[in-house]
């Protein structure tokens, strides 16, 4: 499946990419997330800390095991620091 | 009235902002503000602050956080404010409001829209100083506030 | 700066006072306020509100309330203004005003001087109608949101 | 002793007067209202529910057993509703 993926904050930087198109058969934002590691040194560190992670399908916040079934955009950032 | 949620770049005059929020309310006895103001950091050579949002999300989350802060403690109104881009220091940056008929309910949805808004809506905070750039770190004490709301459930 | 403890017969403007306050304010990135309107009454006909206190207890109660959450709360700045005399529905009553490095002490300040003012400072407010007057009755629940603040001492 | 009194909201509508000087020898703050009361039927109406009355010496709140050695005023009031 075809997926947009964003990056914003230190995970924009380190990616060196705030959005890009992939094909992925992940089931899961983990899954996807493992899958990214795996492409080179700097998606590798980048996703080092999962627990620092933050994951949004389609603009809502999931958890980790959320399926990405009928998703057309993951969004991935650090915890969020508003207010 | 004004929206109920906007997200900016431009700079807001809370006192203002305040006032009109009070006018359009009938009926409530207790109006809450909370404002953000960029602090200086330790070392005091604060330049900027940017703020770098998600645009969509950040309306979305806002608006969800809204409501649910407005029937949870039935609330009269609520208004969200938040800018995004470079900030000064003693920059306002941001600014929530509640209007209840009881004070408790005005006081305890202000902070629910904080806490939320702090930990769920999709902003992040960069300090610029001439030493360089630094991310601003989640403070664990504020996904212990979020909590408490839970708990209450 | 003005006044920290303010207690009067003329209208004010919340945001004039929210904006004077917080850019007294330095160092604090957290600005809470809390205001108090003139509701209107169940029966809908409320013609004046008049309050009434007990000038120079007033001051001093008040006075000694914003101390003690300046220093439980360790406020950068705090302030409490309240009208007496005769007000009309919608007209503003009180304010105060906490400023904190930490929202959660901003928060926490405003509500114990709201709490305190509420039951201890010498105002008792009388409602006006077309068909009499009566004293406004102390709620219970007042005297319950004082304790949580000696529970937790 | 010489103390002044003053009253406020309905205790000084019942009483009648907002201020006035007494001389007694009541030794607390309980002591003085059992006097109050015992004048007439005004003062006994305005002072019947104790539970609602509240006083302060010298602008200061007191409990009703308070000691009103050297105090030089004494005010009754009801619960406050301010704010």
């Amino acid at each position: 499946m075809k997926l947009d993926i964003r990056y914003f904050a230190w995970l924009r930087e380190r990616v060196g990419t705030a959005s890009e198109q992939i094909e992925t058969e992940a089931a899961t934002v983990a899954d996807l997330i493992a899958e990214l590691r795996a492409r080179d040194e700097g998606y590798a560190y980048a996703f080092s800390d999962t627990g620092s992670i933050r994951a949004a399908i389609d603009q809502d916040l999931v958890e980790m095991d959320a399926p990405l079934d009928g998703a057309r955009e993951v969004a991935f950032f650090p915890p969020m620091t508003g207010g | 009235m004004s929206e109920p949620v906007r997200v900016q770049t431009a700079p807001f005059d809370m006192g203002a902002e305040l006032n009109a929020f009070a006018a359009s309310v009938t009926g409530a006895g207790a109006v809450v503000s909370f404002s953000g103001i960029t602090r200086d950091i330790a070392t005091g050579d604060l330049e900027v602050m940017e703020i770098e949002h998600f645009p969509g999300m950040t309306e979305k989350a806002l608006a969800a956080i809204r409501a649910q802060a407005m029937e949870r403690f039935n609330l009269a109104d609520a208004m969200i404010l938040h800018r995004y881009g470079p900030l000064k220091p003693a920059d306002p940056i941001m600014m929530v409001a509640t209007a209840a008929r009881h004070r408790g309910d005005a006081f305890a949805g202000a902070e629910f829209l904080m806490d939320y808004l702090k930990s769920r809506a999709p902003f992040w905070k960069k300090e610029v100083t001439a030493s360089g750039a630094a991310w601003v770190e989640a403070r664990p004490e504020d996904e212990d506030a979020l909590a408490r709301w839970t708990r209450r459930g």
